[in-house]
């Protein structure tokens, strides 16, 4: 039952129950393994479901910089009775399984083929503090202490962390700190330590740092001058609220009034939220909201109101897993298609496609420039994985000398310049009329925005061939969008064969891992990294050099490959496959997996039967 | 047939205070049909418009879709307007007004447009105390689909598709007292002596300013008719079962003093009775103005004029705190934290 | 300016205001026709507006048979001053305009090439008849009976047609006899006739019926039992509701109690019609809603939870012309796929196309059936130009043999016969389970719908493996559909080239009468026609047989041929797009001319320059 | 930690007169957190389910979404439900209704879900007087996604994410009366005994039965706290700005007399005063009850007991004039006219 010893390569897994405060102190744990130089990747898999429920948090710790998820859990930590019979089951043979021996576990429980370390860390923790809740919390701290000791981590690492984050609650700093060393100290003197798998200090985090997609995302609002938010609370977008909140308070508060340079209003529902944003954006400001789920759905009729009357729009979606209510807490990127094209009618829409939360930050800054150049409806599609765990991701940056693009708005020096101003006049032949902001001339350029068809001058029209004009403009105006948008990314200097994976967003982890090994073992693949739709030329070129692409995407439906069929009028069978849509985030594993079972047999047509994370998921094969 | 109609255009070419004249403030020819109730409280809005000396382009335009909302092409043709989507025009102007606090919203819609697939912005609209002046054409039924009933519609009221009316109507009034609208005014679409200033004190007034205008539908009124050559059509359109005939109607203009009653009579012969508040009633008190609504719905009458105003409204920007300036105006500068902040940030997430 | 004379083949347009009571007139005018035998294709082609707006009404008799649009206008009845010059314009050389000349026209106004017909249309009526509103409402009789002179159209047909319409009001039958006789006369005494174009008595109607295509939908819904209907008013689909309550009350209330056997209620808004009908099919009843549009858009969400609680629903989407609020008087086929994948997360939707009115009302009814037994929403998917004129079409039938089929729904008996019910358990393997009607069962079979995650207990799982595995299912249950659902209608004995043509709903006519052109021109084509979407392996053997595909749509985007990619994994390569999006029903003229323009320069990708009907359309080429 | 919380199960095995044990009504065992407001009230559905000799398949439970929303999983096992989406219950439950008029109806919702996103169909399911009972689980916050502010919140209140309310709440029973409701409750979630016999008398009303019952929720109420310990917990929270600690908490019971006041504190240390009508008071006057309402509010207190009954109540089946056989049992014969009737059609259209 030992192996050799494995440095700064493992899973750990935390089975709590939720309410009990699990979450804070086991992301006290992810940032100190972060601190200590060694990359890490966390991911909090929450019930839907505020105290009482099982919840897991996975943190992935590879040395070689690999940050998806990996199926074999290495350590569980393992604190809830209700999972407790599968959570033992799910460790790797060998692996580790450390629970609360305050109460003795049931025999059956026994698993021959891994450790299993009882801890008493309720006794610890009744026996060092009084209120009962406190009792609570600090066993959660405990814990923490004795898996440190027993992996290496660094206590005075922890210890540092704590210390920051009670910076403004000092009296809570040292019963943590003592809680720590409890449990730290009862490893020490009762069990061997360092187990097999362990840490050491290491560099290979650089400058990074470690964020959640939401917070970046929110930022990257405060940082395009967005002004305006109105939002409705679902999960997991509600955070980007919140982020966007925090930091307006802390960046965009009049300091001499005491007054807000932004104002945020809780919308009554998504339709409402989405009204409000656009009217803001319609009238000048920048202006967003940000949902999941069925809030897109609600949103639909206004989102086609925004791209036909022309009207900026930032609409943040961080996806979950549907359909309809579906698992709210849980990861997917099953929203591209209902995103590109929603609303009735013939409607196309722009959408960023972040894979960090960097580029969290980066896109939701190009979003408000690219709706006010395109005057169109700008999704960031992020995911609960993206938005809601951290990432070590590349620190953030800003070009000071940067200008926010406002697109083509006329002044009044300017309109009074102009001898036939029409709204949607298509004067540059990009398919963009200019705007003109209200009250900005006592005499010219206003006009009634609506939904109802219209005339290049925004009147009322019932002529049928007028309507499909505009209509042929506004495809127009999306072919510009093309070349606007964040181009792909590649990883290699040029192609090498005829196979190619394809990705976007968190996917990219697991596929950029999953490329390591092909490399390793001699067969590397060429792989493009989409970044937005609709899809540039350079998308078509490199699909086209190859015979065979991998469209690997978290849904059912290969939704991202239908979107390149449809608009580049890719050959089906050379789209191939590769999906999860089980609400976790894909592993490298499932990704080779899946391309293994392609170059076999493959029809071309429906997805391969396995499409869900795991080994041990045992799903029965569907006939689809 | 609406070509042929009078636009509002006043013989007076007097400039006002601000500079402009009375067609400064009119809009493209209506389409509505001829004698609708709507083109009159149009023409009331371009009248306390130009009473009030505003700026044309200091106003914003607004409402959703019906043929109430198709009416800001009918006035201020040198003012932005948003022709939204059907009972969300409130968050719209929600957002616009956050954008940009200098500028008057003046939104219209129907009793559809608002009582129902509106009516959930309508109360959270009203909650929120948004600085907007919103005035519903109310004419119990659907104009623009063809005569159904509305949310506002009476009991027992029989539409034109023949079928009866069976539940009670909701009383926008009311509603808006017990949400605690700062504002609360009722009116008759031909009463411009009571409408304008009615408007003027709405547009005056720093929060949510809600006007209910009882707005005769000339085509698809709720009530069956007793003039003979009517019957004829009814008949008529009873008959092909298209309601494809709209004769050409007139205007009805009423006048009556305040603190009296007055019966009028619409297009097909049917009454309603309007009851004017007394020139002494007191508008700030909350409780009194339910009360007077409950007597006045009680005894059948339509009570009219300006119900209750809370003299010490706070509108939205004032809770949200937001600054003077217009959030659109605000620089980049102002809005940008810039590089230097960002390391900060970063520092805070290693 | 003379030609031949031909028999039972034009078109006649009417140009009116709306709100003068036209359009009633019109289609007498229509009805006589077609009681000649003669078949005969009217399109109200109205504003969004009440009064005082252009309106046209447009006839296309074709002693042939072909009930398409046709572009060349042969008589112009000008009735409307505002659109006069626009009226004259758009007749045929050699064509007629009739126009009231109570008042005189322009010079400006008079064409040479055509003929110019003035008749003292409002003179004749004011001279009979005395009050205003009775002389406008004549005059739309008189214009009827001058035309009937000139054509020769049988003007005891059309008094008949009027006797029977007031039958119930006798008193109007005299005066409206009167008005035609006017007209009538004054064209004998002053005129020359009948003109070149003319009809002529013939027996091309067979038994067919004239209908619309709403009402046939409303008493398809009688028909098959629905008890239920919650609607919201938006035009075109307004007019389904109204059937279905006209015919309810004929046939649906109890003779002895004068109670009714259905339950009508107007909604709040397309939300709540959606939720009420979904409800009313959850508990077992028969229900539906019908809508347009911006509707579709607002029940997103509710059609999400549907498909996934999977609750049977029928949904009747009258398309009307988008995006947006649009052109909501005229016609497309834009909702294809916003319907076929309505709401968030991974989606897919049955859809029904009926082409006639005689279709709406079988399909209708196969939609109850469709729905019960795959537990799932069905999309009735109709348009403006089929809901809202009058078509000649075939009778309708009803076999009184037919079974409502109920699904898999299981009673008090059954139930205690199963071991181990669990809602969605797959026990037939074609995805769908069982389900229970609440109150059937004391103890047994109680399930809790959700739109949450569950497992085929209908249990709340957060479990992702159990989830996909759910979402798999419904995959198995949507290829089960493929082979219910009306299958493709092919009108060849045997495929005959390697070109063919694929078209759906209202571009029959338009196809058929192409085929007809290419057929006589000896260069016969294959078609298919679909009825339904899943597409069945019928499609694809079809597509899979023939080199090139052109898929005739009215909308933008060329939606159908996007799902035939998605689904059925064809080559976009192989599929051209004739298309048709300014509102009006497509001619047989437009599908002729781009098929020619895609045998010259296609490049497979993006459809051709024209794609709107009409010469006269000089729509600018776009860059797409 | 719902796992180790007590279920619903009574000690008594007394068959009630359906001859059903009390446990034939109980649910799954709740997720709610301990000491939730909503458990309490749904205890008191199961004893008036019980105590009402209700057969549990003939209820349907329905709900929209949130915290309460899932209620009905946690009651009713053998009855039916459908737990809708966010807001849009009674439009379910509409149908539902009218396809089968036999059954009873209870829904349940919260703040959120009835006040905010669906206003909407609140406003038009009592407008149509459905016969259902709606049961609004109020706690003025968000619960499910974590404490943000309802529509209901009182002014000022802070939530835990630290920002004031400015807008003034939302009386739901205020808005039901003016509204038209011909039923309107309101109670305390742990005062079962008046919640109980207002739930039967819910169930009774043929008609729409609107309770709203002030439920706190002890994770996210909107009041600071005053308790040492509980303080020390608030720090952890801020710290780590992570709402993931709930602490175990009890259920909060009271009970008062009739015509008397209660002053109840919540979990957090702040209080609330709630106020119980008079055992005379006639709930058959609704402009009486409107009154009362506003006095109460004056006077910061929570009036509870029911406020109104319309006796005459007319539900919306009987306005529709529907058969009196469930339309779901309606068979083919009766629904489907036949060929023969189509021939005619057919004949009618030549
Ligand atoms: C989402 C949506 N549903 C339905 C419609 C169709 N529709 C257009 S106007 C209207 C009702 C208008 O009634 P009201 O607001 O009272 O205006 P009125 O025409 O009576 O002035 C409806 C239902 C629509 N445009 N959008
Ligand atoms: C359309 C939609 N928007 C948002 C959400 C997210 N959401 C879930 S529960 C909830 C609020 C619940 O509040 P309330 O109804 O008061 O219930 P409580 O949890 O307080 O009992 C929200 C906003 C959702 N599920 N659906
Ligand atoms: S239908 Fe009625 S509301 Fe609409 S324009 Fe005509 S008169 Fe006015
Ligand atoms: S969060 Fe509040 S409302 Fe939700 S279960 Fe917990 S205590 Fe109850
Ligand atoms: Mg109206
Ligand atoms: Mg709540």
């Amino acid at each position: 039952m030992s192996e050799k010893i494995r440095i700064n390569d493992m899973v750990v897994r935390f089975a709590n129950v939720n309410g009990t405060g699990s979450s804070s102190s086991n992301e006290i744990f992810s940032k100190a393994v972060f601190r200590m130089g060694i990359p890490v990747s966390p991911k909090n898999i929450f019930p839907s479901n505020i105290q009482g429920l099982p919840t897991w948090y996975e943190v992935r710790i590879s040395g070689k910089g690999y940050l998806g998820r990996r199926d074999d859990i290495d350590i569980l930590v393992g604190i809830n009775p209700q999972s407790m019979e599968k959570d033992i089951a799910s460790v790797r043979s060998n692996g580790y399984f450390i629970y609360d021996n305050t109460r003795q576990l049931h025999d059956d429980m026994i698993r021959e083929d891994i450790h299993m370390i009882g801890i008493p860390m309720m006794q610890l923790s009744i026996d060092h503090y009084e209120v009962p809740r406190l009792q609570q919390l600090f066993k959660n701290i405990i814990y923490i202490g004795a898996l440190a000791t027993l992996i290496n981590l660094d206590l005075d690492v922890v210890k540092a962390i704590i210390s920051e984050q009670f910076e403004k609650k000092p009296k809570l700093i040292p019963p943590n700190h003592k809680a720590l060393d409890l449990g730290a100290n009862w490893v020490k003197e009762n069990l061997n330590y360092p187990l097999d798998v362990r840490l050491e200090h290491s560099n290979a985090t650089g400058d990074k740092i470690m964020m959640d997609g939401n917070a970046a995302t929110g930022l990257g609002a405060v940082y395009a001058g967005a002004t305006v938010l109105s939002w409705y609370p679902i999960t997991p977008s509600t955070s980007v609220a919140k982020n966007f909140e925090t930091f307006a308070k802390k960046y965009r508060v009049d300091p001499e009034t005491g007054q807000n340079n932004f104002a945020i209003i809780q919308a009554e529902d998504e339709l409402a939220a989405f009204g409000m944003a656009m009217g803001a954006n319609w009238n000048g400001a920048r202006a967003f909201t940000a949902t999941s789920g069925a809030g897109i759905s609600l949103m639909n009729e206004f989102i086609g109101l925004a791209y036909f009357a022309e009207v900026p729009m930032v609409l943040v979606n961080v996806q979950r897993g549907g359909p309809s209510t579906g698992m709210p807490t849980r990861t997917q990127q099953s929203d591209l298609l209902p995103c590109a094209y929603a609303s009735h009618g013939d409607t196309k829409h722009v959408l960023l496609l972040p894979a960090t939360p960097t580029e969290c930050f980066d896109f939701m800054a190009d979003a408000f420039d690219l709706a006010d150049q395109l005057q169109t409806v700008v999704f960031l599609l992020s995911d609960l994985d993206l938005g809601m765990n951290i990432h070590m991701t590349e620190p953030l940056s800003w070009d000071d000398a940067r200008k926010f693009n406002k697109g083509k708005v006329l002044n009044k020096e300017e309109l009074d310049a102009v001898e036939d101003y029409g709204r949607f006049k298509d004067v540059d032949g990009d398919g963009i009329g200019y705007r003109v902001i209200p009250g900005t001339h006592p005499s010219k350029g206003a006009f009634l925005s609506r939904g109802t068809s219209h005339d290049p001058y925004g009147v009322y029209t019932e002529d049928g061939v007028v309507h499909a004009g505009e209509i042929d403009r506004l495809i127009r105006k999306f072919n510009t969008a093309k070349e606007l948008v964040p181009q792909p990314e590649f990883y290699q200097k040029e192609n090498q064969g005829k196979h190619a994976i394809v990705f976007f967003g968190t996917t990219t982890y697991a596929a950029l891992e999953a490329m390591d090994i092909l490399e390793q073992n001699g067969e590397p693949i060429d792989a493009m990294r989409l970044r937005a739709f609709p899809f540039s030329n350079i998308v078509k070129d490199f699909i086209d050099a190859h015979d065979t692409i991998y469209v690997i995407e978290q849904n059912r439906d290969a939704q991202c490959r239908s979107l390149l069929m449809i608009e580049l009028g890719i050959d089906p069978t050379k789209l191939k496959s590769i999906l999860n849509y089980d609400g976790m985030p894909i592993t490298a594993d499932a990704i080779l997996k899946q391309l293994q079972q392609h170059l076999h047999d493959y029809d071309g047509l429906q997805p391969p039967d396995h499409r869900q994370n795991g080994s041990s998921h045992s799903l029965k094969t569907t006939l689809l | 047939m609406s070509y042929i109609k009078p636009t509002f255009r006043h013989p007076s070419s007097t400039k006002n205070e601000a500079g402009f004249y009375r067609a400064d403030y009119e809009g493209k020819i209506s389409t509505l049909c001829a004698g609708c109730g709507h083109d009159s409280i149009n023409a009331s809005i371009v009248a306390a418009c130009y009473e009030m000396n505003i700026e044309p382009h200091k106003v914003v335009k607004l409402s959703g879709i019906g043929c109430s909302s198709k009416a800001p092409a009918y006035y201020l043709d040198n003012s932005h307007g948003f022709n939204t989507v059907h009972g969300r025009m409130p968050s719209v102007a929600t957002g616009a007004n956050m954008a940009n606090k200098d500028l008057t919203y003046l939104g219209v819609s129907g009793d559809g447009d608002s009582a129902s697939i509106g009516i959930g912005q309508f109360v959270h609209v009203s909650r929120r105390n948004l600085n907007m002046v919103y005035i519903m054409m109310n004419n119990g039924c659907y104009g623009l689909t063809k005569g159904q009933d509305s949310a506002t519609a009476d009991v027992g009221s029989l539409s034109k598709s023949g079928s009866t009316n069976q539940f009670s109507p909701i009383d926008m009034v009311g509603l808006a007292l017990e949400l605690g609208a700062t504002f609360v005014a009722r009116s008759f679409s031909g009463d411009k002596t009571q409408l304008v200033p009615l408007i003027k004190a709405a547009m005056s007034h720093p929060g949510f300013a809600f006007i209910d205008v009882i707005s005769p539908c000339v085509t698809f009124n709720n009530n069956k008719g007793s003039t003979k050559s009517y019957d004829f059509v009814r008949d008529h359109i009873e008959a092909t079962s298209e309601f494809d005939f709209v004769p050409v109607k007139e205007e009805i203009a009423v006048e009556y003093a305040a603190g009296s009653q007055k019966t009028v009579t619409l297009h097909d012969g049917s009454h309603i009775q309007l009851s004017k508040l007394n020139p002494d009633w007191d508008p700030t008190d909350r409780s009194s103005a339910l009360d007077k609504l409950q007597k006045a719905k009680t005894a059948g009458e339509i009570l009219t004029g300006l119900l209750y105003i809370d003299p010490e409204s706070d509108d939205l920007h004032s809770m949200l705190r937001t600054t003077d300036t217009p959030l659109n105006e605000l620089s980049q500068d102002v809005l940008c934290p810039g590089s230097k902040i960002l390391e900060e940030v970063n520092a805070g997430l290693r």
